[in-house]
């Protein structure tokens, strides 16, 4: 197969996945405002305790509202790299659309991608409506660093990776339903410890260890360093250890285990799919 | 030249079981089938050294009953399943080794619900979606789907999803989009299943003509043995994992029965009567009683059909029956299968 | 006592398209009776209504207009009684199947949909086990079973729950001959004739509807075009026949004995053109029997029930347009 | 032999025999794929988590909005989401009740049953309300291992709250089920979703009216959610009977008798609609 034939089952399966996503239209709208109301929620009590917590983060510019909101932007779209090749496996199994795929001459980990790509673009075009919401909330960025783009993007692979690694532990552990659990505890500590809703002094010391597990606490690290006018006080526990300036010190990290997760995601994809193949774990055809 | 070769598959599944009472974490599926796993036991057998050759061009069916290993061989066959042991080639190509290439050889028709559809997306769309993966162009794959749409007449249901369609109307989707693709080896499963007389018909009448026109060669597996004995140059009857005939619908007849089937119809037949006729030299008498058992229908198959026609009409008539209807007729290959399954 | 289990009037139903204002007629003023005791069948071409007259008797979908009865109770005012009175099964889907329950347990929870006792339920699946073969699935989850094997246990329910109408939606769906020549075999000596119960199936195998069913309806384009026996249906479509019979001792024939078009005399046996061998063969039997003269051979040459089918669909076919 | 009926009387016992092996099933369902129950519970355990560390660190900002009912902004936050379990249930148990049975392919079988539909419908809420229950019972351990009083001594005037204010919520529960049938709304009901998202920003749920700016107070007066959450709040945290307090009281009945006549005619029109088009069925 070509990669002109590659692309363009890639396009079908995105334009599919928007013809879907548009069907119902009421329900579509619907499902926009319901995304957006996390922000807004999250803006609404930031506002109003915007003046009272701005000591506290001094680290990040101060301003709690730009703190949390660019962070629920990050956040989106990296857990929907960590999320999307799972559940995309996941519902081609249960619509039972599965066997179209499987029996055609596609590279099983171009499938998975392929398949994960119409959410990851409709996930992307809901992060740029975050944006626009962010920004008539009242987000204020300092600076547009090039750099915090490279963090996100460095910071994305990583979580593809690890999404790749989840989504093929679909048939190899057989976790079909619900969530496999390699995503789950990276959901788990990106939601509570990486940061995300309120800075890491918040939490016990001890969790700053935990926080080290996930990509996403690099990149908010990072980027609201890069964006909010950051202060270079140490808070992640390798920038402790390593003492250098802490945003490089967040994108090494983050090339190194997006190198690390990539790789490994590659592999377990291919040979997990091999297993699959072998006991027929994922086809519905009997 | 062979276009399909088998050679001596084995394949088993690890057998899942109830596992007991749950723990805290559920039943935890993967661990335990691990465990069987690990344990060497608990498999099922789903293929036991099957072999065969299928030349270019031909037609095979594999015929065999419900969990017989049918559906597994053609899944190993269509690369959607790696057989523990054993080789097979597709074209001269190695599936285990090269599972890419081949498939791009093979089209895999799946039936009833596994259809393998996109069910969100119209009939012309999953058209085009399977024609891409095959490396058409956009605009290739698009006058292909509407071409094959009109062949199997769901052109005016173009713009309809899977879901709205009929079973044989969904039948005839899968077979459009085995032809798509154009590959020189078709696996087809049960292709006329749920489909009405007429509609098998055009559909049996269409492998027969096109297949033979352009050279493909098919394996397909199904449960009328009229439909196989229509379509296959060879049939391979499979049971518990094993092919245990290959051979042409006549020499299968020819080895397995040297007997006439005698129809008969007749009126108020009880019980008595049917053990007379079974103490008869017969091989095999079914009976089916209608209007409430006032009539009944016998299939008695004998191999002596004159003799026992002679004295089953003296046992119905002695008994104050009445014959109203009876046939000597050559055993089909239903016959012949009921045989060899009874 | 009832005697018409089964009655339909004038039932009409039509299908909006989806996303569009425009109608699909699936059923046009159908009307037919079933006696009780009886082996129903509904045939058809795909499309032509079939599923939706069922879907109609066992209240799943409302006609838009006519009326039907179910054992005596309207399909629209008494639902719950009409349902209560049949028993529903469709071939060959998913339909049905608790996925993580076993085979025994989802037949314990038919069963129990039904309000039938425990131990009623328990005994009937022991027969169940015996008559259709489960051992091997009983205990295994629905999700595990096969195509076949699931139809299996689904079929099982009509052994289950013996509500006085059984409707069945093509019950050899899917299934290898020795299956469904097993279900034919229980469908007719056992359902019907034993237990006595009416039963309403669809169907596209001409053979088993010869073999098993006591009337047949025809249903084209949402239309009935012929509802009567099997053999009545083969008579209105005028083909001849033809007998071969061998005869040992003398016997000689005239056409008008046995209301036969012609008789022939060859070396061996005698051939006989007829417009219904069913009548012939009687006769012809008698006759042998008073001139003390044995029929050792029969052979029958006429046309199979799915031409005589497709005549009279394609007939209509040529009023209709 | 001629039958009689199997089926012989529309008891209750027979309704709740369907329901309870219903109940019995989505309870195998859940159990066969394993581990995805503990998960679920330990992603609420997460969630409370979050809350609790968000309200930590903004509590001192918060103060003056809650003060009048002279608690932390974590305390008002947990019981907030504790009352918000429930109303979710109110609302929603029936719409998933038919929408599990539908995508599980069971409807078919329960609706050819004599009287399977009902035991359908109880069964699958009695499935949901085991699994709300189970959340609510994490949310009390969480409370406990957190240090925050769940005011159980108030308990009867909480129970009365609830009780009151739980006539709109099944109103609003009655009319998302029926949109189900009537708008063909298979992935989820759109009254539902709209009235989440209202809640969410107006009702009170994660913070007090009293932020929001003036002119969207309206939106809170007109929202029965508003009142439900007060409700619940003032009975735990100050042990208020609803009786004594007419500006939530007769708020709450009004509404509560137009949403239910509303949602008992919509779901009427719902099933009237279901019946003629087979919309629950699955068979094809």
């Amino acid at each position: 197969m070509g990669l002109m034939s590659n692309l363009r089952v890639a396009y079908y399966l995105v334009r599919r996945e928007f013809k879907i996503w548009t069907y119902y239209r009421v329900n579509f709208i619907l499902d926009i405002i319901e995304v957006l109301i996390d922000l807004v929620v999250m803006a609404i009590i930031a506002l109003a305790s915007r003046d009272v917590v701005a000591p506290k983060l001094s680290v990040y510019g101060g301003d709690y509202l730009s703190y949390v909101v660019l962070g629920l932007i990050c956040n989106r779209i990296l857990s929907m790299a960590v999320n999307a090749p799972y559940s995309s496996i996941g519902r081609a199994f249960w619509q039972r659309r599965i066997e179209l795929f499987l029996s055609s001459p596609l590279n099983p980990v171009f499938l998975v991608s392929a398949l994960s790509l119409g959410s990851i673009v409709r996930e992307s075009i809901m992060a740029i409506l975050y944006l626009v919401a962010a920004l008539a909330l009242g987000l204020r960025v300092s600076s547009l660093g090039l750099t915090s783009i490279l963090a996100m993007l460095l910071g994305f692979t990583a979580c593809l990776g690890l999404g790749l690694m989840s989504a093929s532990l679909f048939y190899l552990l057989e976790a079909k339903a619900g969530s496999d659990p390699l995503r789950w505890i990276i959901n788990i500590s990106s939601r509570l410890f990486s940061g995300l809703y309120y800075p890491l002094e918040v939490l016990p010391f001890w969790c700053r260890y935990l926080a080290l597990l996930t990509p996403h606490t690099y990149v908010f690290d990072a980027v609201r360093r890069l964006l909010l006018n950051g202060t270079s006080e140490p808070i992640l526990v390798v920038h402790y250890i390593l003492l250098a300036d802490p945003v490089l010190i967040d994108l090494f990290c983050l090339l190194a285990y997006s190198l690390i997760s990539v790789l490994l995601g590659y592999f377990m994809t291919k040979s997990g799919f091999k297993i699959a193949l072998k006991d027929a774990r994922l086809s519905w055809w009997s | 030249m062979d276009a399909v070769v088998v050679e001596d598959v084995y394949k088993r599944y690890p057998k899942y079981k109830r596992y007991g009472p749950g723990t805290a974490l559920g039943r935890a599926h993967w661990v335990m089938a691990t465990l069987y796993r690990l344990k060497g036991r608990g498999y099922v057998e789903a293929l036991k050294g099957v072999s065969f050759k299928v030349s270019e061009g031909e037609i095979f069916c594999i015929i065999g009953p419900n969990g017989a290993g049918k559906t597994t061989l053609m899944k190993c066959i269509g690369v959607m399943l790696i057989p523990d042991k054993g080789y097979i080639e597709v074209v001269g190509i190695d599936v285990v080794k090269n599972p890419l290439r081949a498939k791009k050889k093979i089209t895999v028709v799946g039936s009833g619900y596994w259809a393998g559809f996109d069910w969100s997306l119209t009939l012309v769309e999953n058209l085009i979606l399977f024609g891409l993966m095959y490396g058409y162009s956009m605009s290739e794959a698009r006058s292909k789907a509407k071409e094959i749409l009109d062949v199997v007449g769901l052109s005016e249901k173009a713009n309809d999803r899977p879901s709205k369609l009929s079973s044989g109307e969904r039948q005839r989707l899968s077979l459009a989009r085995g032809f798509i693709a154009e590959t020189p080896v078709f696996l087809i499963d049960e292709p006329t299943v749920g489909l009405d007389p007429e509609g098998a018909k055009q559909v049996r009448g269409y492998i027969k003509s096109e297949f033979k026109k352009q050279g493909y060669t098919l394996i397909f597996t199904t449960h009328f043995m009229y439909e196989a004995e229509y379509l296959a140059d060879r049939i391979a009857i499979m049971d518990r994992g094993k092919i245990i005939e290959i051979g042409s619908p006549e020499e299968l007849k020819l080895k397995f029965i040297r007997g006439k089937v005698i129809d008969i119809k007749a009126l108020n037949v009880y019980k008595n009567v049917l053990e007379k006729l079974r103490s008869l030299d017969v091989i095999n008498i079914d009976y089916f009683y209608r209007f409430g058992g006032a009539e009944v229908n016998l299939k008695i198959l004998t191999k002596k059909p004159y003799e026992i026609l002679e004295e089953a009409i003296d046992i119905i008539l002695s008994h104050r029956g009445s014959l109203i209807y009876a046939d000597v007729r050559e055993p089909t290959l239903e016959d012949v299968y009921r045989i060899i399954f009874r | 006592m009832l005697s018409d289990i089964v009655v339909v009037e004038n039932l009409s139903k039509r299908y909006r398209k989806e996303k569009s204002r425009e109608y699909i007629t699936a059923l046009k003023s159908v009307s037919f009776k079933v006696k009780r005791g009886e082996i129903f069948a509904i045939m058809g071409p795909n499309g032509a209504g079939k599923t939706t007259m069922l879907k109609i008797l066992s209240c799943v979908i409302r006609p838009d207009s006519g009326d039907a009865w179910v054992y005596g109770y309207h399909i629209i005012r008494d639902r719950a009684k009409a349902k209560s009175a049949s028993n529903l099964i469709i071939g060959g889907s998913w339909i049905g199947l608790h996925y993580a329950y076993t085979v025994r347990r989802n037949l314990i929870f038919f069963g129990k949909l039904f309000g039938l006792p425990d131990n009623v339920i328990g005994e009937r699946i022991k027969e169940a086990i015996e008559l259709l073969d489960l051992k091997d699935i009983i205990d295994k989850e629905a999700i595990f079973l096969s195509t076949g094997e699931r139809h299996r246990a689904i079929l099982a329910k009509m052994l289950l729950i013996r509500t006085p109408v059984l409707f069945l939606d093509e019950p050899t769906r899917s299934l290898d001959p020795v299956l469904a020549n097993k279900v034919r075999f229980l469908l007719s000596n056992l359902i019907s004739k034993e237990y006595g119960i009416t039963v309403v199936m669809t169907s596209h195998q001409a053979v088993e509807v010869e073999t098993i069913a006591d009337r047949v309806a025809l249903l084209n384009k949402g239309r009935i075009i012929a509802c009567d026996t099997p053999e009545n249906l083969r008579r209105r479509i005028n083909k001849l026949e033809k007998l071969v019979v061998r005869i040992k001792g003398n016997l000689r024939i005239k056409p008008q004995d046995v209301e036969a078009e012609d008789v022939k005399y060859s070396e061996d046996s005698i051939e006989i053109i007829c417009r219904d061998s069913e009548s012939v063969i009687p006769k012809l039997l008698s006759l042998a029997k008073a001139n003390g003269a044995r029929v050792v051979g029969i052979q029958v040459e006429r046309p199979s029930l799915e031409d005589v089918f497709k005549e009279l669909v394609g007939g209509s076919h040529g009023i209709n347009e | 032999m001629v039958l009689g009926y199997e089926f012989k009387k529309g008891g209750c016992r027979v309704i709740l025999n369907i329901a309870i092996e219903t109940l019995r099933s989505r309870i195998f369902k859940e159990y066969f794929w394993g581990v995805s129950l503990t998960m679920s519970i330990v992603d609420t355990i997460v969630g409370i988590l979050a809350y609790y560390y968000v309200a930590l660190f903004v509590q001192n900002a918060m103060e003056r909005y809650v003060s009048a009912y002279g608690v932390s902004y974590a305390e008002y936050l947990l019981i907030g989401l504790m009352a918000g379990v429930i109303a979710t249930f109110l609302q929603y148990s029936l719409y998933e009740g038919i929408s599990l049975g539908y995508w599980a392919s069971e409807t078919d079988l329960y609706i050819t049953s004599p009287i399977g539909l009902k035991g359908m419908l109880i069964g699958h809420m009695m499935f949901i309300a085991l699994w709300e229950s189970v959340i609510l019972a994490t949310y009390a351990l969480a409370a406990l291992m957190l240090g925050i009083p769940l005011h159980l001594e108030n308990l009867p005037q909480i129970v009365l709250a609830i009780l009151v204010a739980s006539l709109p919520m099944i109103g609003i529960g009655l009319v998302s089920a029926s949109d189900f049938t009537l708008f063909n709304a298979k992935r989820g009901s759109m009254t539902g979703k709209v009235f989440s998202i209202l809640q969410r920003i107006f009702g009170g749920y994660y913070f007090p009216v009293g932020i929001l700016p003036q002119q969207l107070h309206i939106v809170s007066y007109l929202l029965p959610h508003t009142y439900f959450y007060e409700a619940v709040r003032i009975a735990a945290f100050k042990g208020v009977w609803i009786t004594q307090k007419p500006e939530l009281l007769y708020p709450l009945t009004i509404q509560g008798i137009i949403l239910l006549l509303l949602g008992v005619l919509l779901m009427k029109k719902a099933i009237d609609k279901a019946e003629e088009t087979g919309d629950l069925s699955r068979w094809t």
